[in-house]
């Protein structure tokens, strides 16, 4: 912890631990010359609790808690990964119904963890009604979710080899009223958000991410989207049936200002929102029968071996690398986090702006501490 | 796009010498590569153009220690990917438990300055050449490297107990009168 | 205050034969306790209904518990609170100033409430500089948070500090031009005598200022600077909560932190309410006159105020400054050149 | 020139834009439940509290085996061959006497892991949500009825929670 020795009218400024917009326990040096910050370095682990040695230490359906407690606001995203990169390393493969569940839940929670980054940004940028809409809506999904497995956060859905409930009767009306219910309220989002005058003012042209840095840095999902590249696991490496599905993948346009900006990233989880909605229809569409824990093995004890396993959460790739030793508990779990790499090329991009912009910065790369800080 | 033995192939022809061991029947097909080239076959398969692996995906540390059947050492594994070509390939790197040193590979993926930084604060691993290479997830005066096989919890930081002083239940165990059965009635 | 001086002569034996000072004490006592009494009441009201109106925008209730019926008391409850609640001076603050600062940001947005004409002879001093006595002294308040910002030794308060600074004296300009806009006809600066000047017109609001031509503008143009004024939404960054933390007065607590949410909200009814004075006709009305008129127009544009804040996004130091100096000040300027011109004709 | 006023309109169209969907908001029905008044209905799946029917309890240890953050400790001994053999509601021998079955609710991160494996399914979440209590202490529940009768033997498992070891 040097403080290097600057000259003239610069001054350290100390945002978070405690910061309303640092998402959490994010901490970032800031080196400001008045309003322009010149230099800043973020200190991570404050929210470090040792998952992947606790991984260690647990036997692998009992890592499944806390891998929902890594992204807590995409719990159902993490523990799919890690099921799917445990199911990889014992060769199981889970029947249709599971594959279709998994999809709907995952897409379900995509929306749900959208929502809040979108609500959270805008008030980050100032606008707090926008924040409560998208809760508002959020809400709908958690009782959904509470409906179908208990647990309005941390779920322990996805189990390996299949879901630890099937969805109860009624769920796919639901859902759909949910959808109904929804679609018209994305429009309203970007009447009153979206393409406010001022919020484009705030967020184009801020943060730039070209597609060079974005890949150098590994930034991956939204935030990689949003500077132009359309990549998305589940096009390009897909896994629990993605293949089947028809859907988009939104890239940046860089509609307002240069390409990669803060109101790239933005524009792009809108999208994506809608785009999921298409899955979401299409999966409820065709939901085949079958029993969910056909295949949940009584012991997980995978073969001894490695796996590394991604998949496309809301925050990006998510990877698991594994390495079992044989033993009902994983040799090393190694979590490759999308925030992680997103965290890691703010510095970079948010060099020479203003402390205003750093806020934008931030809130647009939609980090979730609990898992960058594992 | 190219598949692993063809990667592989390409790496062989390159560095004869380095490549010292691969397993391509796995699940993620890997080499093991000397481990002072290390910085020159990442550069290699960066620069290559049929290879163009322009991202690393995942930089682990893992300590085999205690391992029935391996010998006790640390590997540093890179998950590489082309955004390009689209194909992918895993490297490990073996250390020595003590006093492990490599070079860092930062200068060709900026993502492992931060990747690097964790494999240290968490295994001790040492990456030569870094440009900041603290702590990142520990606190700065952290001793030991937690994710290593054995490692001890320290009993305090900085005055603070790091475990909770007692759980309740060790003090109904003593006797104390703590807990209650709510649903008694 | 004439007219109440006037009230007491004529009604209670012997006051006219009092010493002239004293003749005139008793007069300001009392008009001060009704400006102290608006000044402690408006904010309560205010505040809950700031906390409502957000949160049936926001498809919420708001308080509902606290006194019965939709939690009428919860500012009344937040006010004791923040009475009874520990008096927290950071050790290395500069004490003097640090306690000075939030009575110097309540006494400009009190003093102001002088001028203000509440109906035709409801005012505590019909001062022939009336609008420029309120601009002078609604500026005292940047100097108390100015204070606030220096004197708390906390970076994100120097920094609310200095850009309420910054903001604040900008804003003054394009507030000025759009109020000389309306002085130039009416040809004088007393508060009455603006509102006098929209007696009558069709429907008896055809001469309200806001339905003429250069003036409609002007009031816009007001409109958004005394917005950026009183530091509200879009233009609230010297407390922007998501960059600074809260601003001026983060290291505020209790009573002190109390002063300056009574400020806010009395500098929001001012410059409502001069607003409501310039371009609003005042207290004229086709149907009722007098202060309720006069309260209702305020109270108004204050809704507005909450409105905005509700619905929008903050605005960048940098872009603030940019609608400052390159759209309102050249507005302003043409209006007042369309002002003057008209009034030559 | 044109951009500046096109900025202009703009910026004051979508303001008035926004403006108008807060108007409309102001006025639907706001989604708020008044919660002690109102109460939540949840459903039969939801995890919240863990009950255990100790009488039907046969101290099998699976529930503490899969607690991945062992918040459950129990203690079992055997039960003499001449003591009257005692069955669970479903029928299963009860072969040990649970003389300690103690949930620390504090710790427990309910992922409901240990309600899957039990054989008699005596230990379930249940929906019930208001346990607050005044003392953290009070969140260790003490389900076990039977003291025990031999002298006390080492624990079944007697898990020391250990964050990283």
């Amino acid at each position: 912890m040097q403080v290097e020795a600057f000259e003239g009218e610069e001054m350290i400024l100390n945002m978070g631990p405690q910061h309303p917009s640092t998402h959490g326990v994010l901490r970032l040096e800031l080196q400001t010359d008045g309003e322009v910050v010149q230099k800043i370095t973020p200190h991570i682990g404050y929210l470090h609790r040792c998952f992947e040695k606790h991984a260690e230490n647990v036997d692998y359906p009992g890592v499944i808690p806390y891998t929902d407690r890594m992204d807590y606001i995409a719990s159902m995203n993490n523990s799919l990964g890690y099921a799917l990169a445990v199911e990889k390393l014992m060769g199981i493969e889970v029947n249709d119904r599971v594959k279709a569940l998994r999809v709907i839940v995952a897409e379900l929670n995509r929306i749900a963890s959208h929502l809040l980054s979108i609500g959270t940004y805008a008030m980050d940028i100032g606008a707090f009604t926008p924040f409560l809409h998208c809760f508002r809506e959020r809400e709908k999904i958690l009782d959904l979710f509470e409906w179908t497995c208990g647990a309005r956060l941390l779920y322990n859905y996805n189990w390996v080899g299949g879901l630890s409930h099937d969805i109860p009767e009624g769920f796919v009306d639901k859902t759909r009223q949910f959808m109904a219910e929804f679609e018209p309220v994305i429009a309203e989002q970007n009447e009153l958000l979206s393409f406010n005058k001022i919020f484009i003012e705030r967020t184009a042209g801020v943060g730039i991410l070209g597609e060079e840095l974005a890949i150098s840095y590994n930034v991956t999902g939204p935030n990689l989207r949003g500077s132009g590249v359309s990549w998305d696991l589940r096009k390009a490496d897909p896994y629990c049936g993605y293949e089947t599905y028809d859907f988009n993948v939104p890239v940046g346009q860089g509609k307002f200002g240069p390409l990669g900006s803060c109101w790239d990233r933005y524009y792009v989880r809108v999208r994506e929102m809608e785009e999921s909605l298409k899955i979401l229809r299409q999966a409820l569409d065709r939901l085949p029968d079958g029993d969910v824990q056909e295949k949940v093995p009584k012991k997980v004890k995978p073969p001894k071996g490695e796996v590394y396993g991604r998949t496309e959460t809301p925050r990006g790739e998510l990877g698991y690398y594994i390495v079992s030793d044989g033993s009902p508990n994983p040799f090393r779990v190694k979590i490759k986090s999308p925030c992680f790499t997103a965290l890691a090329v703010l510095p970079v991009i948010s060099k020479g702006e203003m402390v205003a912009d750093i806020i934008a910065v931030i809130g647009s790369i939609d980090i979730v501490m609990g898992e960058l800080d594992r | 796009m190219k598949t692993a033995p063809e990667i592989l192939q390409v790496l062989q022809a390159q560095f004869p010498e380095k490549i010292l061991k691969s397993e391509m029947g796995v699940l993620d097909p890997w080499a093991r590569v000397e481990a002072g080239s290390i910085v020159e076959v990442c550069s290699f398969m960066k620069s290559d153009l049929n290879l163009s692996f322009d991202t690393l995906a995942c930089l682990s540390g893992v300590d085999f220690k205690g391992l029935k059947g391996e010998t006790e050492r640390l590997e540093v594994v890179y998950h590489l990917f082309s955004m390009k070509q689209r194909h992918k390939f895993v490297l490990k790197v073996e250390l020595p438990r003590d006093n492990p040193s490599i070079g860092t590979v930062e200068g060709i993926w900026a993502i492992a300055n931060w990747h690097e930084r964790e494999a240290f604060d968490m295994f001790g691993i040492r990456f030569e050449g870094h440009s900041d290479l603290r702590r990142i997830l520990c606190p700065d005066d952290w001793e030991g490297y937690p994710l290593r096989k054995d490692y001890e919890q320290p009993e305090t930081y900085r005055g603070m107990p790091v475990r909770p002083v007692k759980q309740f239940v060790e003090m109904a165990n003593e006797g104390l009168p703590v807990g209650t059965n709510p649903f008694k009635a | 205050m004439e007219a109440l001086l006037k009230l007491l002569s004529d009604n209670v034996a012997g006051y006219g034969s009092l010493a002239s000072p004293l003749q005139y004490l008793l007069p300001m006592v009392l008009a001060s306790l009704c400006c102290i009494a608006l000044v402690a009441l408006f904010p309560i009201v205010a505040v809950y209904a700031e906390r409502k109106v957000a949160a049936h925008m926001q498809d919420r209730l708001g308080p509902m518990r606290v006194g019965g019926w939709h939690g009428w008391a919860q500012t009344i409850a937040d006010g004791i609170k923040l009475l009874l609640k520990e008096d927290i001076i950071p050790s290395e603050a500069d004490r003097v100033l640090f306690k000075l600062a939030p009575l110097v940001v309540f006494a400009g947005g009190f003093a102001s409430l002088v001028v203000l004409p509440f109906g035709a002879s409801v005012i505590v001093s019909d001062l022939n500089i009336g609008v420029l006595y309120v601009v002078a002294i609604s500026s005292l308040g940047v100097v108390g948070i100015i204070m606030a910002g220096w004197a708390s030794n906390n970076k994100y308060a120097l920094f609310g500090g200095m850009r309420a600074a910054a903001q604040i004296v900008s804003y003054e300009i394009p507030a000025v031009m759009a109020i000389l806009t309306v002085v130039i006809p009416v040809g004088s600066l007393s508060t009455q005598e603006i509102v006098r000047a929209q007696e009558g017109g069709w429907l008896g609001i055809g001469n309200w200022f806001i339905f003429k031509p250069v003036t409609a503008v002007a009031f816009l143009v007001y409109y958004l600077a005394s917005l950026a004024e009183v530091n509200r939404t879009p233009f609230d960054i010297p407390e922007a909560e998501s960059e600074l933390v809260a601003g001026y007065h983060t290291e505020y607590s209790g009573m002190r932190f109390a002063f300056f949410m009574l400020a806010e909200y009395v500098n929001m009814f001012v410059v409502s309410a001069i607003g409501a004075t310039l371009f609003l006709g005042g207290w004229n009305s086709p149907v009722f006159g007098g202060p309720v008129a006069f309260m209702l127009k305020s109270v108004a544009l204050v809704f507005v105020q909450f409105w905005l804040r509700w619905t929008l996004p903050r605005l960048r130091v940098d872009q603030l400054m940019y609608v400052s100096w390159k759209v309102l000040l050249p507005a302003s300027f043409v209006l007042v050149i369309l002002a003057g011109a008209l009034a030559v004709r | 020139m044109k951009e500046y006023f096109r900025d202009i309109f703009q910026s004051i169209w979508t303001v008035l834009l926004g403006m108008k969907i807060t108007w409309k908001h102001l006025f639907t029905r706001a989604c708020t439940m008044q919660y002690p008044d109102q109460r939540w209905v949840l459903p039969e799946r939801s995890r919240m509290r863990l009950f255990n029917k100790i009488e039907d309890c046969i101290g099998c240890g699976q529930c503490v085996r899969a607690c991945p953050v062992d918040c459950i400790y129990m203690t079992t001994e055997k039960r003499t061959k001449d003591e009257a053999p005692v069955f669970a509601s479903d029928g299963t021998p009860i072969k040990l006497r649970v003389t300690q079955f103690d949930i620390d609710m504090s710790l427990c991160c309910y992922c409901n892991l240990c309600t899957y494996p039990c054989p008699t399914h005596c230990l379930v979440m249940t929906p019930e949500y208001e346990f607050a209590v005044y003392s953290k202490q009070d969140f260790l529940y003490r389900f076990a009825k039977d003291k025990p009768v031999a002298p006390p033997k080492p624990a079944h498992h007697t898990p020391v929670p250990e964050p990283a070891k």
